[in-house]
Protein backbone atom coordinates (compact mmCIF):
# COMPACT_ATOMS: atom_id res chain seq x y z
CA UNK A 1 0.00 0.00 0.00
CA UNK A 2 2.84 2.39 -0.86
CA UNK A 3 0.67 4.89 -2.65
CA UNK A 4 -1.78 5.32 0.22
CA UNK A 5 0.52 7.41 2.36
CA UNK A 6 -2.22 9.02 4.47
CA UNK A 7 -3.69 5.60 5.15
CA UNK A 8 -0.33 4.40 6.39
CA UNK A 9 0.04 7.32 8.78
CA UNK A 10 -3.48 6.98 10.14
CA UNK A 11 -3.08 3.24 10.58
CA UNK A 12 0.11 3.82 12.54
CA UNK A 13 -1.86 6.20 14.72
CA UNK A 14 -4.76 3.82 15.18
CA UNK A 15 -3.15 0.42 15.73
CA UNK A 16 -1.86 1.16 19.26
CA UNK A 17 -5.35 2.19 20.32
CA UNK A 18 -6.88 -0.97 18.87
CA UNK A 19 -4.40 -3.12 20.78
CA UNK A 20 -4.95 -1.06 23.95
CA UNK A 21 -8.69 -1.44 23.54
CA UNK A 22 -8.22 -5.21 23.22
CA UNK A 23 -6.45 -5.27 26.57
CA UNK A 24 -9.16 -3.07 28.06
CA UNK A 25 -11.84 -5.50 26.90
CA UNK A 26 -9.82 -8.45 28.16
CA UNK A 27 -9.17 -7.17 31.65
CA UNK A 28 -12.31 -5.10 32.08
CA UNK A 29 -14.67 -7.75 30.72
CA UNK A 30 -15.78 -8.70 34.22
CA UNK A 31 -17.19 -5.23 34.73
CA UNK A 32 -18.47 -4.12 31.36
CA UNK A 33 -19.48 -5.85 28.15
CA UNK A 34 -16.85 -8.04 26.59
CA UNK A 35 -14.56 -10.87 27.54
CA UNK A 36 -11.82 -13.11 26.30
CA UNK A 37 -13.28 -13.98 22.92
CA UNK A 38 -13.97 -10.40 21.94
CA UNK A 39 -10.59 -9.24 23.20
CA UNK A 40 -8.82 -11.92 21.19
CA UNK A 41 -10.63 -10.92 18.03
CA UNK A 42 -9.89 -7.22 18.55
CA UNK A 43 -6.21 -7.91 19.16
CA UNK A 44 -6.08 -10.03 16.02
CA UNK A 45 -7.84 -7.25 14.11
CA UNK A 46 -5.08 -4.83 15.10
CA UNK A 47 -2.40 -7.17 13.80
CA UNK A 48 -4.43 -7.85 10.66
CA UNK A 49 -4.68 -4.12 9.99
CA UNK A 50 -0.91 -3.88 10.31
CA UNK A 51 -0.53 -6.77 7.89
CA UNK A 52 -2.95 -5.23 5.42
CA UNK A 53 -1.18 -1.89 5.34
CA UNK A 54 2.48 -2.80 5.70
CA UNK A 55 2.48 -6.24 4.14
CA UNK A 56 2.46 -9.78 5.42
CA UNK A 57 6.19 -9.98 5.93
CA UNK A 58 6.18 -6.97 8.24
CA UNK A 59 3.33 -8.44 10.26
CA UNK A 60 5.18 -11.71 10.61
CA UNK A 61 8.10 -9.82 12.08
CA UNK A 62 5.77 -8.62 14.85
CA UNK A 63 4.03 -11.92 15.54
CA UNK A 64 5.91 -14.77 13.95
CA UNK A 65 4.39 -18.05 12.88
CA UNK A 66 6.38 -19.80 15.57
CA UNK A 67 4.91 -17.56 18.24
CA UNK A 68 1.44 -18.25 16.90
CA UNK A 69 2.03 -21.98 17.07
CA UNK A 70 2.94 -21.50 20.71
CA UNK A 71 0.03 -19.17 21.46
CA UNK A 72 -2.76 -21.35 20.11
CA UNK A 73 -2.22 -24.37 22.37
CA UNK A 74 -1.11 -22.24 25.31
CA UNK A 75 -4.53 -20.67 25.69
CA UNK A 76 -6.28 -24.03 25.78
CA UNK A 77 -3.65 -25.27 28.24
CA UNK A 78 -4.23 -22.28 30.52
CA UNK A 79 -7.95 -23.01 30.47
CA UNK A 80 -7.56 -26.70 31.15
CA UNK A 81 -4.74 -26.08 33.62
CA UNK A 82 -7.00 -23.86 35.70
CA UNK A 83 -9.38 -26.77 35.98
CA UNK A 84 -6.56 -29.12 36.94
CA UNK A 85 -5.35 -26.69 39.61
CA UNK A 86 -8.86 -26.66 41.00
CA UNK A 87 -8.76 -30.45 41.07
CA UNK A 88 -5.40 -30.46 42.85
CA UNK A 89 -6.63 -27.92 45.37
CA UNK A 90 -9.35 -30.32 46.35
CA UNK A 91 -12.38 -29.09 44.44
CA UNK A 92 -14.14 -30.17 41.29
CA UNK A 93 -12.85 -29.51 37.79
CA UNK A 94 -13.26 -25.77 37.05
CA UNK A 95 -14.75 -25.09 40.49
CA UNK A 96 -12.90 -21.90 41.30
CA UNK A 97 -14.09 -21.52 44.87
CA UNK A 98 -11.24 -23.67 46.16
CA UNK A 99 -8.73 -21.11 44.89
CA UNK A 100 -9.79 -18.79 47.71
CA UNK A 101 -7.34 -19.88 50.36
CA UNK A 102 -4.32 -20.69 48.28
CA UNK A 103 -3.42 -17.25 47.02
CA UNK A 104 -3.39 -14.92 49.97
CA UNK A 105 -6.14 -12.52 50.80
CA UNK A 106 -4.47 -9.29 49.80
CA UNK A 107 -3.50 -10.47 46.35
CA UNK A 108 -6.76 -11.84 45.00
CA UNK A 109 -10.17 -10.61 46.04
CA UNK A 110 -12.03 -13.80 45.41
CA UNK A 111 -11.38 -17.31 44.12
CA UNK A 112 -14.15 -17.08 41.55
CA UNK A 113 -12.69 -13.85 40.28
CA UNK A 114 -9.24 -15.36 39.87
CA UNK A 115 -10.61 -18.42 38.10
CA UNK A 116 -12.68 -16.36 35.67
CA UNK A 117 -9.69 -14.09 35.01
CA UNK A 118 -7.43 -17.05 34.13
CA UNK A 119 -10.03 -18.73 31.99
CA UNK A 120 -10.77 -15.56 30.03
CA UNK A 121 -7.05 -15.05 29.54
CA UNK A 122 -6.77 -18.53 28.03
CA UNK A 123 -9.69 -17.92 25.70
CA UNK A 124 -8.25 -14.57 24.61
CA UNK A 125 -4.80 -15.99 23.82
CA UNK A 126 -6.20 -18.88 21.81
CA UNK A 127 -8.69 -16.80 19.85
CA UNK A 128 -6.22 -14.09 18.92
CA UNK A 129 -3.69 -16.71 17.86
CA UNK A 130 -6.22 -18.56 15.74
CA UNK A 131 -7.53 -15.45 14.00
CA UNK A 132 -4.05 -14.19 13.14
CA UNK A 133 -3.01 -17.66 11.99
CA UNK A 134 -5.99 -17.97 9.66
CA UNK A 135 -5.24 -14.56 8.18
CA UNK A 136 -1.59 -15.47 7.62
CA UNK A 137 -2.48 -18.76 6.00
CA UNK A 138 -4.99 -17.18 3.63
CA UNK A 139 -2.78 -14.26 2.76
CA UNK A 140 0.40 -16.25 2.22
CA UNK A 141 -1.05 -18.15 -0.70
CA UNK A 142 -0.93 -16.30 -3.91
CA UNK A 143 -3.84 -16.27 -6.25
CA UNK A 144 -3.64 -19.45 -8.28
CA UNK A 145 -6.03 -18.75 -11.10
CA UNK B 1 -35.21 -2.88 25.78
CA UNK B 2 -37.63 -0.28 26.99
CA UNK B 3 -40.86 1.21 25.75
CA UNK B 4 -38.99 4.04 24.12
CA UNK B 5 -36.86 1.83 21.90
CA UNK B 6 -39.80 -0.33 20.85
CA UNK B 7 -40.58 1.63 17.71
CA UNK B 8 -37.09 1.30 16.29
CA UNK B 9 -37.10 -2.51 16.27
CA UNK B 10 -39.50 -2.90 13.34
CA UNK B 11 -37.53 -0.64 10.92
CA UNK B 12 -34.30 -2.38 11.92
CA UNK B 13 -35.80 -5.82 11.25
CA UNK B 14 -37.13 -4.56 7.93
CA UNK B 15 -33.69 -3.31 6.96
CA UNK B 16 -32.17 -6.65 7.98
CA UNK B 17 -34.62 -8.54 5.78
CA UNK B 18 -34.01 -6.16 2.87
CA UNK B 19 -30.23 -6.57 3.19
CA UNK B 20 -30.50 -10.36 3.36
CA UNK B 21 -32.67 -10.46 0.23
CA UNK B 22 -30.24 -8.18 -1.60
CA UNK B 23 -27.30 -10.40 -0.65
CA UNK B 24 -29.16 -13.47 -1.83
CA UNK B 25 -29.90 -11.89 -5.21
CA UNK B 26 -26.39 -10.52 -5.71
CA UNK B 27 -24.27 -12.28 -8.37
CA UNK B 28 -21.16 -10.24 -7.68
CA UNK B 29 -19.55 -11.87 -4.65
CA UNK B 30 -17.44 -8.83 -3.86
CA UNK B 31 -20.52 -6.67 -3.45
CA UNK B 32 -22.10 -9.48 -1.44
CA UNK B 33 -19.19 -9.35 1.01
CA UNK B 34 -19.71 -5.63 1.50
CA UNK B 35 -23.43 -6.04 1.97
CA UNK B 36 -22.87 -8.77 4.51
CA UNK B 37 -20.71 -6.26 6.38
CA UNK B 38 -23.71 -3.94 6.39
CA UNK B 39 -25.84 -6.86 7.59
CA UNK B 40 -23.55 -7.34 10.55
CA UNK B 41 -23.71 -3.61 11.38
CA UNK B 42 -27.49 -3.83 11.39
CA UNK B 43 -27.44 -7.01 13.45
CA UNK B 44 -25.33 -5.32 16.10
CA UNK B 45 -27.72 -2.35 16.18
CA UNK B 46 -30.64 -4.68 16.66
CA UNK B 47 -28.95 -6.60 19.49
CA UNK B 48 -28.01 -3.31 21.08
CA UNK B 49 -31.65 -2.18 21.00
CA UNK B 50 -32.63 -5.52 22.55
CA UNK B 51 -30.27 -4.77 25.45
CA UNK B 52 -27.73 -7.50 24.70
CA UNK B 53 -24.41 -5.64 24.57
CA UNK B 54 -22.21 -8.71 24.93
CA UNK B 55 -23.62 -10.31 21.80
CA UNK B 56 -23.41 -6.99 19.99
CA UNK B 57 -19.79 -6.74 21.08
CA UNK B 58 -18.98 -10.09 19.52
CA UNK B 59 -20.86 -9.14 16.38
CA UNK B 60 -18.93 -5.88 16.22
CA UNK B 61 -15.55 -7.51 16.66
CA UNK B 62 -16.11 -10.45 14.35
CA UNK B 63 -18.56 -9.12 11.80
CA UNK B 64 -17.07 -5.72 11.09
CA UNK B 65 -13.38 -6.43 11.46
CA UNK B 66 -12.29 -9.97 10.85
CA UNK B 67 -14.97 -11.59 8.74
CA UNK B 68 -14.74 -9.04 5.93
CA UNK B 69 -11.01 -9.65 5.73
CA UNK B 70 -11.39 -13.42 5.77
CA UNK B 71 -14.16 -13.45 3.17
CA UNK B 72 -12.14 -11.22 0.85
CA UNK B 73 -9.14 -13.49 1.39
CA UNK B 74 -11.32 -16.42 0.38
CA UNK B 75 -12.49 -14.53 -2.70
CA UNK B 76 -8.89 -13.96 -3.71
CA UNK B 77 -8.49 -17.74 -4.02
CA UNK B 78 -11.77 -18.37 -5.78
CA UNK B 79 -13.82 -16.56 -8.35
CA UNK B 80 -15.27 -13.11 -7.83
CA UNK B 81 -18.64 -13.82 -9.34
CA UNK B 82 -21.13 -16.55 -8.70
CA UNK B 83 -21.07 -19.05 -11.52
CA UNK B 84 -24.54 -19.12 -12.96
CA UNK B 85 -27.97 -17.86 -12.17
CA UNK B 86 -29.64 -20.71 -10.29
CA UNK B 87 -32.89 -21.97 -11.69
CA UNK B 88 -35.93 -22.30 -9.47
CA UNK B 89 -36.26 -25.87 -8.32
CA UNK B 90 -39.90 -26.53 -7.58
CA UNK B 91 -39.54 -29.42 -5.07
CA UNK B 92 -37.04 -27.40 -3.07
CA UNK B 93 -39.34 -24.38 -3.13
CA UNK B 94 -42.26 -26.46 -1.87
CA UNK B 95 -40.14 -27.96 0.93
CA UNK B 96 -38.96 -24.49 1.96
CA UNK B 97 -42.47 -23.06 1.95
CA UNK B 98 -43.88 -25.97 3.97
CA UNK B 99 -41.07 -25.85 6.52
CA UNK B 100 -41.32 -22.10 6.80
CA UNK B 101 -45.04 -22.13 7.38
CA UNK B 102 -44.72 -24.91 9.99
CA UNK B 103 -42.10 -22.84 11.80
CA UNK B 104 -44.25 -19.73 11.59
CA UNK B 105 -47.17 -21.75 12.94
CA UNK B 106 -44.96 -22.90 15.79
CA UNK B 107 -44.19 -19.34 16.82
CA UNK B 108 -47.88 -18.78 17.56
CA UNK B 109 -47.50 -20.91 20.68
CA UNK B 110 -44.52 -18.99 21.93
CA UNK B 111 -45.01 -16.51 24.78
CA UNK B 112 -45.47 -12.90 23.78
CA UNK B 113 -42.48 -10.70 23.18
CA UNK B 114 -41.16 -9.42 26.50
CA UNK B 115 -43.74 -11.34 28.50
CA UNK B 116 -42.59 -11.49 32.14
CA UNK B 117 -44.23 -14.89 32.56
CA UNK B 118 -42.27 -16.49 29.72
CA UNK B 119 -40.39 -19.66 30.74
CA UNK B 120 -36.96 -18.14 30.16
CA UNK B 121 -37.75 -15.34 32.56
CA UNK B 122 -39.05 -17.75 35.17
CA UNK B 123 -36.49 -20.47 35.49
CA UNK B 124 -32.82 -19.91 34.66
CA UNK B 125 -32.23 -16.18 34.57
CA UNK B 126 -33.42 -15.12 38.04
CA UNK B 127 -31.58 -17.99 39.70
CA UNK B 128 -28.36 -17.09 37.91
CA UNK B 129 -28.72 -13.45 38.80
CA UNK B 130 -29.39 -14.24 42.44
CA UNK B 131 -26.62 -16.83 42.61
CA UNK B 132 -24.13 -14.47 40.99
CA UNK B 133 -24.86 -11.92 43.67
CA UNK B 134 -24.06 -14.54 46.28
CA UNK B 135 -21.22 -16.53 44.68
CA UNK B 136 -19.21 -13.82 42.99
CA UNK B 137 -19.45 -10.55 44.84
CA UNK B 138 -17.40 -8.26 42.69
CA UNK B 139 -18.45 -9.13 39.14
CA UNK B 140 -21.22 -6.91 37.82
CA UNK B 141 -21.32 -8.59 34.42
CA UNK B 142 -23.48 -11.68 34.83
CA UNK B 143 -22.82 -12.82 31.28
CA UNK B 144 -19.11 -13.26 31.93
CA UNK B 145 -19.80 -15.14 35.14
CA UNK B 146 -22.27 -17.47 33.46
CA UNK B 147 -19.93 -18.13 30.55
CA UNK B 148 -16.75 -18.65 32.50
CA UNK B 149 -17.93 -20.07 35.78
CA UNK B 150 -21.34 -21.69 35.71
CA UNK B 151 -20.92 -22.95 32.15
CA UNK B 152 -17.15 -23.39 32.29
CA UNK B 153 -17.29 -26.79 30.58
CA UNK B 154 -19.18 -25.28 27.66
CA UNK B 155 -16.62 -22.56 27.16
CA UNK B 156 -13.78 -25.06 27.44
CA UNK B 157 -15.45 -27.02 24.64
CA UNK B 158 -15.81 -23.88 22.54
CA UNK B 159 -12.17 -22.98 23.02
CA UNK B 160 -11.23 -26.48 21.92
CA UNK B 161 -13.43 -26.09 18.85
CA UNK B 162 -11.57 -22.92 17.88
CA UNK B 163 -8.26 -24.70 18.46
CA UNK B 164 -9.42 -27.56 16.23
CA UNK B 165 -10.47 -25.10 13.55
CA UNK B 166 -7.00 -23.60 13.55
CA UNK B 167 -5.42 -27.03 13.23
CA UNK B 168 -7.73 -27.93 10.35
CA UNK B 169 -7.11 -24.68 8.48
CA UNK B 170 -3.37 -25.06 8.99
CA UNK B 171 -3.45 -28.58 7.58
CA UNK B 172 -5.46 -27.48 4.56
CA UNK B 173 -3.86 -24.19 3.65
CA UNK B 174 -0.23 -24.46 4.66
CA UNK B 175 2.41 -24.26 1.99
CA UNK B 176 5.99 -25.11 2.62
CA UNK B 177 7.95 -22.22 1.29
CA UNK B 178 10.71 -20.48 3.21
CA UNK B 179 9.14 -17.02 2.88
CA UNK B 180 5.98 -18.13 4.63
CA UNK B 181 7.39 -19.98 7.60
CA UNK B 182 9.14 -16.89 8.83
CA UNK B 183 11.79 -18.18 11.15
CA UNK C 1 -28.74 26.35 33.52
CA UNK C 2 -30.25 22.97 32.92
CA UNK C 3 -32.77 24.19 30.40
CA UNK C 4 -29.96 25.88 28.54
CA UNK C 5 -28.06 22.60 28.21
CA UNK C 6 -31.24 20.94 27.04
CA UNK C 7 -31.83 23.64 24.45
CA UNK C 8 -28.29 23.31 23.14
CA UNK C 9 -28.74 19.55 22.95
CA UNK C 10 -31.98 19.95 21.01
CA UNK C 11 -30.40 22.24 18.48
CA UNK C 12 -27.28 20.12 18.02
CA UNK C 13 -29.07 16.79 17.81
CA UNK C 14 -31.72 17.99 15.38
CA UNK C 15 -29.03 19.67 13.31
CA UNK C 16 -27.05 16.46 13.25
CA UNK C 17 -30.07 14.43 12.19
CA UNK C 18 -30.87 17.00 9.49
CA UNK C 19 -27.37 16.92 8.05
CA UNK C 20 -27.18 13.15 8.14
CA UNK C 21 -30.42 12.89 6.17
CA UNK C 22 -29.15 15.54 3.72
CA UNK C 23 -26.01 13.48 3.20
CA UNK C 24 -28.11 10.38 2.74
CA UNK C 25 -30.18 12.08 0.05
CA UNK C 26 -26.95 13.23 -1.54
CA UNK C 27 -25.53 9.74 -1.68
CA UNK C 28 -28.67 8.56 -3.44
CA UNK C 29 -29.32 11.44 -5.81
CA UNK C 30 -25.92 12.73 -6.94
CA UNK C 31 -24.90 11.56 -10.39
CA UNK C 32 -21.50 9.91 -10.12
CA UNK C 33 -19.15 8.49 -7.54
CA UNK C 34 -16.94 11.51 -7.02
CA UNK C 35 -19.98 13.69 -6.46
CA UNK C 36 -21.43 11.17 -4.04
CA UNK C 37 -18.31 11.46 -1.91
CA UNK C 38 -19.60 14.87 -0.84
CA UNK C 39 -22.76 13.34 0.57
CA UNK C 40 -20.78 10.73 2.43
CA UNK C 41 -18.49 13.40 3.82
CA UNK C 42 -21.38 15.45 5.17
CA UNK C 43 -22.97 12.61 7.13
CA UNK C 44 -19.67 11.28 8.37
CA UNK C 45 -18.29 14.50 9.78
CA UNK C 46 -20.99 17.13 10.19
CA UNK C 47 -23.87 14.81 11.06
CA UNK C 48 -21.89 12.55 13.36
CA UNK C 49 -20.02 15.47 14.89
CA UNK C 50 -23.14 17.44 15.77
CA UNK C 51 -24.96 14.43 17.19
CA UNK C 52 -22.00 13.39 19.34
CA UNK C 53 -21.51 16.98 20.47
CA UNK C 54 -25.16 17.16 21.45
CA UNK C 55 -24.86 13.95 23.45
CA UNK C 56 -21.81 15.36 25.21
CA UNK C 57 -23.92 18.14 26.67
CA UNK C 58 -26.20 15.51 28.17
CA UNK C 59 -23.38 13.38 29.53
CA UNK C 60 -22.10 15.89 32.06
CA UNK C 61 -18.71 15.41 33.70
CA UNK C 62 -18.50 11.65 33.59
CA UNK C 63 -16.77 8.71 31.95
CA UNK C 64 -19.36 8.87 29.21
CA UNK C 65 -18.02 12.29 28.19
CA UNK C 66 -14.50 10.89 27.83
CA UNK C 67 -15.77 7.99 25.76
CA UNK C 68 -17.78 10.32 23.52
CA UNK C 69 -14.73 12.50 22.96
CA UNK C 70 -12.72 9.42 22.00
CA UNK C 71 -15.44 8.24 19.61
CA UNK C 72 -15.54 11.69 18.02
CA UNK C 73 -11.76 11.75 17.70
CA UNK C 74 -11.65 8.32 16.06
CA UNK C 75 -14.47 9.17 13.68
CA UNK C 76 -12.80 12.42 12.73
CA UNK C 77 -9.58 10.59 11.98
CA UNK C 78 -10.93 7.49 10.23
CA UNK C 79 -13.78 8.64 8.08
CA UNK C 80 -12.06 11.45 6.14
CA UNK C 81 -9.13 9.08 5.69
CA UNK C 82 -11.47 6.46 4.32
CA UNK C 83 -13.06 9.02 2.01
CA UNK C 84 -9.67 10.17 0.78
CA UNK C 85 -8.44 6.63 0.23
CA UNK C 86 -11.62 5.77 -1.64
CA UNK C 87 -11.22 8.76 -3.94
CA UNK C 88 -7.58 7.88 -4.44
CA UNK C 89 -8.32 4.26 -5.27
CA UNK C 90 -11.14 5.22 -7.60
CA UNK C 91 -8.95 7.76 -9.35
CA UNK C 92 -6.04 5.39 -9.77
CA UNK C 93 -8.46 2.93 -11.31
CA UNK C 94 -10.20 5.74 -13.15
CA UNK C 95 -8.47 4.99 -16.41
CA UNK C 96 -11.29 2.63 -17.07
CA UNK C 97 -14.72 4.06 -17.59
CA UNK C 98 -16.16 2.94 -14.30
CA UNK C 99 -18.32 6.05 -14.01
CA UNK C 100 -21.15 4.43 -15.83
CA UNK C 101 -23.72 7.18 -15.64
CA UNK C 102 -24.13 8.52 -19.17
CA UNK C 103 -24.42 12.14 -18.06
CA UNK C 104 -21.14 11.92 -16.12
CA UNK C 105 -19.73 15.25 -15.10
CA UNK C 106 -16.06 15.93 -15.39
CA UNK C 107 -14.07 13.69 -13.14
CA UNK C 108 -12.15 16.43 -11.39
CA UNK C 109 -15.11 17.66 -9.43
CA UNK C 110 -14.61 15.78 -6.19
CA UNK C 111 -11.15 14.37 -6.39
CA UNK C 112 -8.57 14.95 -3.73
CA UNK C 113 -5.21 13.65 -4.85
CA UNK D 1 -38.94 12.26 22.25
CA UNK D 2 -35.86 14.12 21.05
CA UNK D 3 -33.77 10.96 21.01
CA UNK D 4 -36.56 9.19 19.15
CA UNK D 5 -36.56 11.85 16.42
CA UNK D 6 -32.79 11.66 16.01
CA UNK D 7 -32.96 7.87 15.98
CA UNK D 8 -35.52 8.06 13.21
CA UNK D 9 -33.26 10.38 11.24
CA UNK D 10 -30.35 7.96 11.59
CA UNK D 11 -32.49 5.03 10.46
CA UNK D 12 -33.72 6.97 7.43
CA UNK D 13 -30.10 7.68 6.51
CA UNK D 14 -29.37 3.97 6.88
CA UNK D 15 -32.17 3.19 4.42
CA UNK D 16 -30.72 5.65 1.90
CA UNK D 17 -27.22 4.22 2.32
CA UNK D 18 -28.59 0.71 1.91
CA UNK D 19 -30.23 1.77 -1.35
CA UNK D 20 -26.91 3.04 -2.66
CA UNK D 21 -25.10 -0.08 -1.45
CA UNK D 22 -27.50 -2.36 -3.28
CA UNK D 23 -27.75 -0.28 -6.46
CA UNK D 24 -24.27 1.23 -6.64
CA UNK D 25 -22.87 0.82 -10.13
CA UNK D 26 -19.25 0.61 -9.00
CA UNK D 27 -17.67 -1.08 -6.00
CA UNK D 28 -16.56 2.31 -4.74
CA UNK D 29 -20.15 3.42 -4.37
CA UNK D 30 -20.84 0.34 -2.31
CA UNK D 31 -17.75 0.99 -0.20
CA UNK D 32 -18.81 4.57 0.39
CA UNK D 33 -22.24 3.41 1.47
CA UNK D 34 -20.77 0.75 3.75
CA UNK D 35 -18.47 3.29 5.35
CA UNK D 36 -21.39 5.63 5.94
CA UNK D 37 -23.34 2.75 7.38
CA UNK D 38 -20.57 2.15 9.91
CA UNK D 39 -20.71 5.77 11.07
CA UNK D 40 -24.49 5.59 11.35
CA UNK D 41 -24.18 2.44 13.45
CA UNK D 42 -21.86 4.23 15.85
CA UNK D 43 -24.36 7.08 16.15
CA UNK D 44 -27.30 4.74 16.67
CA UNK D 45 -25.50 2.88 19.44
CA UNK D 46 -24.57 6.16 21.15
CA UNK D 47 -28.14 7.45 21.02
CA UNK D 48 -29.66 4.16 22.19
CA UNK D 49 -27.26 3.97 25.11
CA UNK D 50 -28.32 7.46 26.17
CA UNK D 51 -31.96 6.60 25.59
CA UNK D 52 -31.91 3.58 27.90
CA UNK D 53 -29.47 5.35 30.22
CA UNK D 54 -26.74 2.74 30.11
CA UNK D 55 -23.78 4.84 29.09
CA UNK D 56 -21.30 2.01 29.65
CA UNK D 57 -22.52 0.64 26.32
CA UNK D 58 -20.50 3.39 24.67
CA UNK D 59 -17.59 0.92 24.59
CA UNK D 60 -19.44 -0.74 21.76
CA UNK D 61 -19.57 2.46 19.73
CA UNK D 62 -15.87 2.97 20.36
CA UNK D 63 -15.19 -0.53 19.07
CA UNK D 64 -17.26 0.07 15.95
CA UNK D 65 -15.52 3.32 15.14
CA UNK D 66 -12.22 1.41 15.20
CA UNK D 67 -13.41 -1.73 13.47
CA UNK D 68 -15.20 -0.36 10.44
CA UNK D 69 -11.90 1.15 9.39
CA UNK D 70 -10.31 -2.31 9.14
CA UNK D 71 -12.99 -3.61 6.81
CA UNK D 72 -12.54 -0.50 4.72
CA UNK D 73 -8.78 -0.98 4.43
CA UNK D 74 -9.27 -4.64 3.51
CA UNK D 75 -11.65 -3.78 0.69
CA UNK D 76 -9.34 -1.04 -0.56
CA UNK D 77 -6.35 -3.32 -0.60
CA UNK D 78 -8.30 -6.03 -2.31
CA UNK D 79 -9.58 -3.61 -4.91
CA UNK D 80 -6.05 -2.51 -5.68
CA UNK D 81 -4.12 -5.77 -5.67
CA UNK D 82 -6.69 -8.53 -5.76
CA UNK D 83 -4.74 -10.48 -3.15
CA UNK D 84 -3.59 -10.11 0.41
CA UNK D 85 -0.17 -11.56 -0.26
CA UNK D 86 2.86 -9.31 -0.44
CA UNK D 87 3.23 -7.65 -3.81
CA UNK D 88 6.40 -6.63 -5.54
CA UNK D 89 7.54 -3.06 -5.17
CA UNK D 90 7.29 -2.41 -8.89
CA UNK D 91 3.62 -3.37 -9.00
CA UNK D 92 3.07 -1.51 -5.78
CA UNK D 93 4.26 1.75 -7.26
CA UNK D 94 2.49 1.50 -10.54
CA UNK D 95 -1.06 1.91 -9.34
CA UNK D 96 -3.90 0.53 -11.40
CA UNK D 97 -4.14 -3.18 -11.73
CA UNK D 98 -5.93 -3.30 -15.02
CA UNK D 99 -8.73 -5.40 -13.60
CA UNK D 100 -12.16 -4.12 -14.36
CA UNK D 101 -13.95 -2.87 -11.31
CA UNK D 102 -17.36 -2.75 -12.83
CA UNK D 103 -19.99 -5.08 -11.56
CA UNK D 104 -20.99 -7.92 -13.75
CA UNK D 105 -24.69 -7.76 -13.14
Amino acid sequence: MRSFSILRVVAKLLIPYILLFAFYVQFHGDFGPGGGFQAGVIFAAGIVLYGLIFGLRAAQKVISVTLLEVMIPTGVLIYGGTGVICLLAGGNFLDYRVLDHHWGHGLVPHGQHLGIFLVELGVGITVSGVMIAIFYLFAARRQTS
Amino acid sequence: MTESTQFIVIPLLGLLAATALTVARMRDLWAAVMLSGIYSFLGACWMMVLDAPDVAFTEAAVGAGISTVLMLATLSHTSRTAKSRPRISWPALIVVIVTGSVLAYGTLDMPHYGDPDAPIHRFPSPTYIEKTEHDVHDMPNVVTVVLASYRGYDTLGETTVIFTAAVAVTLLMRIRRPEVTAS
Amino acid sequence: MNWMLDAITWVLLLGGAFFSIVGGIGIVRLPDFFARLHGGGITDTLGAGLILLGLMFQAGWSLALVKLIMILAFLFVTSPTACHALAHAALSNGLQPQLVEPETQTCDEGQQP
Amino acid sequence: MLYGLVLLGVVITMCLALYRASQGPTVFDRMLAANMFGTKTVLLICIVSFLIDRTDFLDLALLYSLMSFIGMVAVLRFSKYGTFADVDEAIDQSGPTGKSLRDVS
